[in-house]
């Protein structure tokens, strides 16, 4: 089950999102071994709970960093399919005009910024983002994603501290999967992540990242904190990718039965048996996901019938452009 | 005309911007403290004082989170000077640099801007290996950068208004020795001042000036080594020896023109930079005039450099290492005499 | 002779230092985790098997320990590899590398020694700007480095021998797009396999390899972009034009003389590089032979390189900006005729 | 007073060693003064109980890893005097033959790599240093002096949290003398240095930095605990430069009374006064004094008669020097 206190029509919106990014995701492999999605791809099945979780907490013009595994963020933040799926098949239409790929995906036009590659990466980036804020005056926040892996960079470090030191409104959420690459958590990083929190004074907190409502109710303390002033907090969320790191890789140096045991903690199928138990109706959920298959399809039609960057677009784009005084 | 010395030129560059634009704002290590040092070499002191602590934000000790932390600012919308101590530091956060601020705007599509300052002093001043380093070749070497290398305190205040109100990030570089007013030997004891007119100005990046006129050589040369060119230059000259030295002003974008403009009147290039000889930004600007100005050259490229060691601490290794006056004339002697 | 790719060729390689030298021992990410990746390129699978989880030390995803440690160890009398994942990240440990292995030899006024191995896999292969970058040039620019890039399976072995058994830093770069057998087509569809001797064998430092002979023009290549111009020089060869190709195999010393000797013969040359045109070891290369070989020359020298801009995602935008076999024709063509 | 249960024998020669490093950093100032020293200084008046005391931990043959305030550090682990006063007078006979200079002091066979003046950047090479001598099977150890500034670095987190996980035998000293350059520590760093051993799972103890038997005892502890095969421990050293940050800095950004505050803790006195009271002859420690003055005269004699290198020797040992196979 999920925790409760969930508004039941927000629980089937983020039932809707993590059925959107499963089938978004499931849909992107198969066209990736039909070779018209390129380069690599990182997946997120297995986690839809935690990006859903978070953004639901979010407002629109709340900022997110992502990472090399960005798909499940931006449309949890709401980067429409076509777009996305128009960045993968490296067409023109697509999010970062087929500059980006798959590990930049992003969209700032809802917030998210696009994804940073570089594991830890984004967290002086967010850090950054809630000084900006903080210096506008406004109530924003930037949710930063990264996984158990980031937390062993200089980067995470340095940037967990200067928004803890500035009480900047960051939400730092880590997706402890348990594995980066292919090495186990417990060969790389002798406490929990959560524990780590101690060390820069702000709350950290476990979540179990499988559970949706769990996820979003931690956002939103974590949130209402930032927008106070108080500073960040370091949210947890305990979670596994039930897919390969990234395309090609079977996860043999994982033990079977870990997958499966974590494929019967599915996020989704828990969602789903937690809102029939509520009281939804097979039939709405049903018509929930026949809406992300045909929105699908539309984001894979638009790809597909999208046109290539011209070879001289990768001119474009480099400097900001500057001023001519 | 008021005259002011580089580090007040910055000084005032950033004040004025500030004033202008509530967007900016500074960000650095040991930037605001009171009873501070105004960074390193005093460039911020007193701007604490008028503009608060919010707007020069004092930060750890943590070049990743200022470099990191200013790219994020920018992307929404502030327009952040950052700044690390000495130009060595930049490689503590050369992940920020390189991979995030130079690459975000492309990475999106040109959808994102990081329109940010960061500053970096440079050069040699008997600190050894890890605090005299003069990386403007390794930046300049990155597409999504600009690169400006101001040499007098006239273009100190302009580029960096520029810099400033750029859409993208901008490195500026500062040579330590070039600070201050001026006069002491190791700046050729020259007056390092510059009038500075009362009213706001801005200097475009890409156009490089003739410091001074000659036709038996071209000299390019930035920061110390431009005012150490003139130097040799100017004793060149009573030997009846014209050269011609051109300061770029701008690595990127790089005013390629008027150095082929002066390389078709001289027929002659050396090239002078504190950097160490191999793939300093010399080589650059050495294999663009052997390409596009190798019809107008009469004799080799030459380039003169810091040797290819790391920075010694002893004065005597130091003085060897980096190009002097003596050095720069005895070359362009030879040069213009066809001896090498 | 038994046949081997650049993977299992740099393998061998570790293989036999580890076991000839117990003070080497590999560190990294990923790999030695048992039914791992054996490494982001499967170049250490096996080894940590057979040398056990001391010698083949799985880190977390800490770049600068990495380097760090590595720097350490090998202070202590230790033969460190250390490799980064993709040679972007290398930009994550620029400190270490640049600020401390390149220059604790050099501080400590030559008593302390830094034998360490460093890899890195190189080239653009649609994964977008961060994991793309040929920053060979950024670290022939740092004394204290040596640098190979070794563009097939025998020099790959020969020279990590080497790297490993020299006193000093050595970078090795590698090519993604290398590292298998080969007969795919964006490696010109060639067989990348060498034979290997039976029998151990280091290649020394500095010395190039005429790969192709040919009297109308040098071209200078490493890693990918040496087996490209060695295929635009097989289909100008059809058209009656001879092209030399010279692969340094080691930019870090470089072979001036293998170099010059062909320009001398030439007259021209070409530089042929996969990493962004302004500042990479092409300049460099190109400043050398305007100084040194301007007497050989008698056309301007060109390089060929991608362009200025972060690498681009899209296979039409990558395929645009890195150097393909048809526009080192165009070029070289031109260059023969005396069109450019 | 300082804390029991030091051999006496020990603290007189701790507080030799004190008083080495005290009479030379004076000298030095007086030296930079006439000119003579040149570059920059940054000096360690009123920290020598944490030199002293981690060293005397120590064995010969264990390493330490210094900063850009390395005086004290290569004093209390044997760096001839002689060889320190040549190098800051820039002399070939100097400790790195006048490559090195004031930040990068250091004799590699005493145990003191040359210092490291990146703040922190001797963090993830001491890791390394114990990786290797784990990996040899040495019972040797390696002890990491850094500043209360050198904790909000990348390095800091990444090179102890390798050192932790792979329970290397290091020691991490922070002397903690609460600014960083100018910067109070209370801006940068929101909980105390010692609390983030527990990010690495590893002991975090303070120490009172100028009770040189107090970081002796607690080095004692660390070291065994390394030599054990049991990890690194981090010490929190709690002191203050008497003396500006570098030359030339007046520390006008500290309170008049703080400083006066802290030069009555002088940690030589007090441990003058705790040997006074154990029973030591006022001229056996006046015979120390007088000792070190010599000791200091001749160094300063040996350094002034000294050549400089000759330029070229600019050119000599930028590469380990290669192979010939
Ligand atoms: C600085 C850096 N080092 C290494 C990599 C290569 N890499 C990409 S993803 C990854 C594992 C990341 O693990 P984690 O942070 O746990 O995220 P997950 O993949 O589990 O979502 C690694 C090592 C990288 N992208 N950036
Ligand atoms: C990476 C880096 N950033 C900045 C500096 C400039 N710097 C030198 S010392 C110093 C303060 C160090 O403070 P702390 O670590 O507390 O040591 P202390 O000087 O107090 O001994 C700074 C900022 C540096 N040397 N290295
Ligand atoms: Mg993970
Ligand atoms: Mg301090």
């Amino acid at each position: 089950m999920i925790s409760p206190s969930t508004p039941p029509g927000l629980l089937l919106r983020m039932y809707r999102d993590m059925i959107r990014i499963r089938k978004f995701e499931e849909k992107v492999y198969l066209l990736f071994l039909e070779g018209k999605v390129l380069g690599t791809i990182h997946q997120y099945q297995g986690q839809e709970a935690v990006a859903v979780g978070v953004c639901s907490a979010l407002r629109r013009n709340d900022c997110i960093t992502s990472t090399h595994r960005p798909h499940g963020h931006c449309i949890a933040k709401g980067v429409p399919l076509d777009s996305m799926m128009a960045e993968l098949f490296a067409k023109s239409t697509g999010c970062c005009k087929a500059k980006g790929g798959s590990m930049h995906m992003g969209d700032i036009s809802v917030g998210a910024v696009p994804a940073i590659a570089i594991v830890a990466g984004g967290v002086t980036l967010a850090a950054g983002m809630g000084l900006a804020y903080k210096l506008q005056r406004s109530d924003r926040v930037v949710a930063c994603f990264f996984g158990d892996g980031a937390v062993n960079e200089g980067a995470f470090h340095e940037g967990a501290n200067l928004a803890a030191i500035k009480k900047l409104p960051v939400v730092f959420i880590c997706e402890n999967n348990f594995y980066a690459a292919s090495t186990p958590m417990q060969l790389t990083t002798p406490v929990g992540i959560a524990e780590r929190a101690a060390a820069y004074g702000i709350p950290g907190v476990v979540v179990d990242g499988n559970d949706v409502a769990a996820v979003y109710q931690a956002t939103v303390t974590a949130v209402a904190r930032a927008r106070r002033g108080e500073g960040p907090t370091l949210i947890e969320c305990q979670t596994y990718r039930t897919v390969g790191h990234s395309r090609g890789d079977a996860g043999t140096y994982r033990p079977k039965e870990e997958v499966e045991l974590w494929k019967q903690r599915d996020p989704i199928e828990r969602l789903r048996r937690s809102l029939i138990a509520d009281g939804a109706a097979e039939n709405e959920i049903a018509a929930i996901e026949a809406e992300a298959d045909r929105e699908i399809e539309t984001a894979v039609a638009f790809a597909e019938s999208s046109l290539p960057p011209q070879p001289e677009d990768a001119l474009l784009h480099v400097y900001g452009e500057g001023v001519t005084p | 005309m008021k005259r002011l010395s580089i580090a007040e030129a910055l000084r005032e560059a950033m004040r004025e911007e500030m004033l202008r634009d509530e967007r900016v704002f500074l960000i650095g290590e040991d930037i605001g403290i009171p009873q501070g040092f105004g960074g390193a070499f005093t460039v911020t002191l007193g701007l604490s004082d008028e503009f608060g602590h919010e707007r020069v934000v004092d930060t750890p000790i943590s070049e990743k989170a200022i470099v990191g932390a200013a790219v994020g600012a920018a992307m929404m919308g502030m327009r952040p000077i950052a700044d690390v101590q000495y130009s060595d530091f930049l490689f503590c956060a050369a992940d920020e640099i390189i991979n995030q601020a130079a690459k975000m705007t492309y990475m999106s599509g040109g959808t994102v801007k990081v329109p940010m300052v960061l500053r970096a002093p440079v050069g040699a001043t008997n600190r050894g290996a890890q605090h005299a380093q003069s990386p403007e070749g390794f930046f300049m070497h990155v597409p999504g950068w600009k690169v400006a290398v101001p040499a007098t305190a006239y273009d100190a205040k302009g580029l960096l208004k520029t810099a400033v109100r750029d859409e993208g990030p901008v490195l500026i570089f500062e040579h330590k020795r070039l600070y201050g007013k001026g006069g002491r030997k190791e700046a050729g004891g020259l007056d390092l001042t510059s009038g500075i007119p009362d009213e706001d100005y801005c200097i475009p990046f890409g156009q490089a000036v003739v410091r001074r006129e000659g036709a038996d050589l071209t000299i390019v040369a930035t920061l110390l080594m431009m005012h150490r060119s003139l130097a040799a230059a100017d004793l060149l000259a009573q030997e009846g020896i014209n050269i011609e030295v051109i300061d770029p002003r701008t690595l990127v974008p790089f005013d390629n023109e008027t150095m082929l403009a002066s390389v078709a009147k001289t027929g002659k290039l050396l090239i002078v930079e504190e950097d160490n000889l191999t793939g300093g930004w010399g080589a650059e600007v050495a294999a663009r005039v052997a390409d596009s100005g190798f019809d107008l050259l009469d004799a080799p490229i030459k380039r003169l450099a810091s040797y290819d060691v790391p920075m010694p601490f002893a004065p005597v290794l130091e003085n060897f290492v980096v190009p002097s006056v003596d050095r720069i004339i005895e070359l362009a002697r030879a040069m213009v005499k066809g001896k090498v």
